[in-house]
C-alpha cells in the first residue's frame, strides 16, 4: 500500500522537503500542506526535482493551502493533483501508514 | 477506519492546531472514528482556557473544545509537556501547590503512555507540527 | 519629531503567511510603531514574498485573511515596502503575482504612486546597512 | 551601553529564551544598561507561573523573574501575543472575564509601542527567535 | 505480548539537540513506549544525527545534557538506533564522532552489541515503509 | 562601523544561513549562535561557503553552543574565531546594529 508522506514546509526555507523526497519509495504518495504547497509552484527552483519524483509517486496538493498564498490551480506544476481535507483523509485510508515530514 | 491525530504546536503560532482541526472534522464527516486527540510539545498550549484571540479570528481552543462536546473525543494534553509550559487542571494545581488552573473544557492531561496506546488502537496516526 | 530625531526602522519578513504566525504579528507591530513617526521600512525576502501574494483566499482554511492591510499601510506613512528580485525569481514569482499596493503622495496633489521597491540581493544588502534598528520575523 | 532584549519564542521548545537570558547576565556583568526585555509571539509564553520545569532542569520563568528584581528590569509580556496565547494578570483577567491569572512575578503585560519605544531608546537591540 | 500483536514503531528524528526541545521530547516517549513492548526502531536523519556526538556539555549553556540518555536506551530493550550515512558526511561527521551505544544480548551469554546500526538513504526508505507507526520530531 | 548578523538556525536545515551570508556586507560580523554552530564545522558540504564569507567579514560561534553539541575549538574550520557570552555582548557594542537571521 506504501506511505503517504506530508510536508509541510517550503522547499525555499527548509530542508525537510528535500529529505522528504530522498526518502519517498516508489508507489508513495507524496501530500504538501500548509507552507509546503509553495513547493508545488510551476517555474519555481525547487520545480524540477518535484517534477522529477512524478515519475515513481503520486503527487498533490491542498487546495485550501494553495488558495490562502494566492495560488490558483493554473500556477501548479503538471502533474501534481489538488484535493481538498476530505481528499487528505482519503489519502490516509489508502495508504498504509503516515510519515509527516516536520 | 480508526485515528489518532497527533498536535505538537500551540495555536496560532503554527497551522499546526488548524489543519489538525480540519482534518478531524473531515474524517468524522466522512464516518471515521477518532481514536483519540494527544496534544505533545506546545501542542499542549491548545488546551488553556485563558485565550482570548482577536474577535475577527477564529478561537481555536472553543472549536476543539466544541468538536470535542459533539463527536465525544478524547483530547489529551501531555501532562510532562504541560508542566514545562504551564498548563494545569486543578489537579495538577493542587499537586504542585499552584493558585489556579487553567485547562480548557473538553481537554484532559494524561501520561505519554496515551500517546503510544493511540499508536496502537488507531489504523492511521496523523502527525501536524512545525 | 524632527527628521535628525527620528530612527530608521526595518521590518525584515521572511515567512510565508498563515503556515506561521510571524507574518501578522510583523504587519501588527508595523501598524502599531507608525505612531511613533520612525522612518520605516519593510523588507521582504525569501518566502517572505507570500506575503504580497494577490488573490489570497483564506475562506477553506478557516483563517484571518490579513492581505488587505499591506495595500492600508500608505495611510500609516509606510510607503517603502522593499522586495527582493531574487527571491521572487527563485520561487517562480514576478511582480505581476503581487498585489498593487500604493499610497497617495500629499505633496504631489495626491496622486497615487507604487510603495513596493523592487530591489536586488546587493541593494537590499546596502538597505540592512544603513539602518538604525532592525526587527526580524 | 543601554540594550533592548526581543524574545520571540517561548521556554524550552526553542533556546531563544536561554540565550537572551545569558545575553543578559553577561551584559549587566559588564555594566551595561537593559532598557526592557519584550516578549513577544509565543515568547509571552514566558511569563507564567503556572510552569512546573523537571527538578533536574533549569526554570526559566524563575531566572527571569529573580534576575528582574535583583537588576529591577522592565520585562513586558505584549498584550495582544498574550491574549492569543492566554497569558493574564489581574487586569486583563478581569476585563475579559476570565476566572484566573498566570503571570509571572517581574512581568508586565503592555502594548507593542513597549517594543518601538525599546527600538527607539536603546543603543541595540538584539533579537532572539526560532 | 507476541510478536503479531506488536507494532513497528518508528521515531524520526531529525533535529539538532539543544536549540529546540524535540529530540529531549522524543526521548521521554521513547522511554514511556518502551514499556509497551512494541517493535521499536529510532532513525537519526539530518541535523538528528548531532543528538548522538560524543562530548555534548551543556554547562556553559545551562541546559539539561540529555545525552547519556541515548546510551540507557538498551536497557529498556530500544536496540535499533539507525544512523543515514549521508546525513553523518554531509555535516562533516563520521561514526567516530558519536557516542558509543551498546546493549547486552540476554541470548548471547550478555555480549554487549552496538546498537547504532549505519545505513544508506535507500535502507533508510525501506525501513520506513516496514513501519506501522511513525511519529516524527 | 558595519552590522553584527546573528544566525541561530543549522544551514543543513534551513535557508537562512545561506541568506545571511548573501546580506552580509564587506566588513560586518557574523556570530552563530544555537544550532547555527553547527554550521563552523571543518569538513562539511557548506564549509566552502563559510571559508569564502571569510574574504570579507569576521566570523565567530559561541563556544557554549558549540560544546553543547558536542564539537571541541579544533573541529571548527579554520578562521573561525569563538567567543563566550560576554564576548557577544562586546561583539553587539563594537557594531551598530543587530540583524538576526531568524
Amino acid at each position: 500500500m506504501g506511505t503517504l508522506h506530508t510536508i509541510n514546509k517550503s522547499p525555499f526555507e527548509r530542508n525537510s522537503f528535500a529529505t522528504c523526497l530522498a526518502h519517498a519509495s516508489a508507489g508513495d504518495v507524496i501530500l504538501m500542506i500548509e507552507d509546503g504547497v509553495v513547493g508545488a509552484r510551476k517555474g519555481s527552483s525547487f520545480a524540477p526535482a518535484l517534477a522529477a519524483k512524478l515519475a515513481s509517486c503520486a503527487i498533490y496538493a491542498l487546495g485550501p493551502d494553495l488558495a490562502a498564498r494566492g495560488m490558483k490551480p493554473e500556477d501548479v506544476l503538471e502533474g501534481v493533483k489538488l484535493v481538498d481535507y476530505a481528499g487528505f483523509v482519503d489519502l490516509t485510508t489508502e495508504k498504509a501508514r503516515v510519515c509527516a515530514w516536520l | 477506519m480508526r485515528f489518532g491525530i497527533v498536535v505538537n504546536e500551540g495555536p496560532y503560532t503554527h497551522q499546526a492546531s488548524d489543519s489538525a482541526y480540519r482534518f478531524a472534522v473531515a474524517a468524522l464527516e466522512k464516518g471515521h472514528e477518532i481514536f483519540r486527540v494527544f496534544f505533545y510539545h506546545d501542542g499542549v498550549n491548545n488546551g488553556t482556557r485563558y485565550t482570548v484571540p482577536p474577535q475577527d479570528d477564529r478561537n481555536l481552543q472553543k472549536l476543539w473544545s466544541e468538536l470535542a462536546e459533539k463527536h465525544g473525543l478524547d483530547l489529551v494534553v501531555c501532562i510532562a509537556a504541560a508542566q514545562r509550559r504551564g498548563i494545569l487542571d486543578a489537579n495538577e494545581a493542587k499537586r504542585q501547590g499552584k493558585d489556579g488552573d487553567n485547562i480548557a473544557p473538553g481537554f484532559r492531561i494524561s501520561g505519554l503512555g496515551q500517546l503510544i496506546e493511540a499508536g496502537i488502537q488507531a489504523d492511521r496516526l496523523v502527525t501536524f507540527g512545525d | 519629531m524632527s527628521d535628525e530625531n527620528r530612527k530608521k526602522f526595518l521590518y525584515i519578513n521572511r515567512k510565508a503567511p498563515y503556515g506561521t504566525i510571524y507574518a501578522l504579528e510583523s504587519l501588527e507591530v508595523v501598524l502599531i510603531g507608525a505612531a511613533f513617526e520612525q522612518d520605516v521600512s519593510l523588507a521582504f525576502i525569501d518566502d517572505g514574498v507570500y506575503q504580497l501574494m494577490a488573490n489570497q483566499d483564506t475562506a477553506a482554511v478557516g483563517m484571518k485573511n490579513f492581505s488587505k492591510t499591506y495595500r492600508a499601510l500608505g495611510d500609516y506613512e509606510v510607503r517603502k515596502l522593499y522586495v527582493e528580485k531574487e527571491s521572487l525569481a527563485e520561487r517562480g514569482l514576478t511582480a505581476e503575482n503581487l498585489m498593487p499596493i500604493v499610497y497617495e503622495d500629499e505633496d504631489d496633489d495626491y496622486a497615487e504612486k507604487p510603495s513596493l521597491i523592487f530591489v536586488d540581493r546587493a541593494e537590499m544588502a546596502a538597505l540592512i546597512r544603513s539602518q538604525d534598528v532592525i526587527l526580524s520575523f
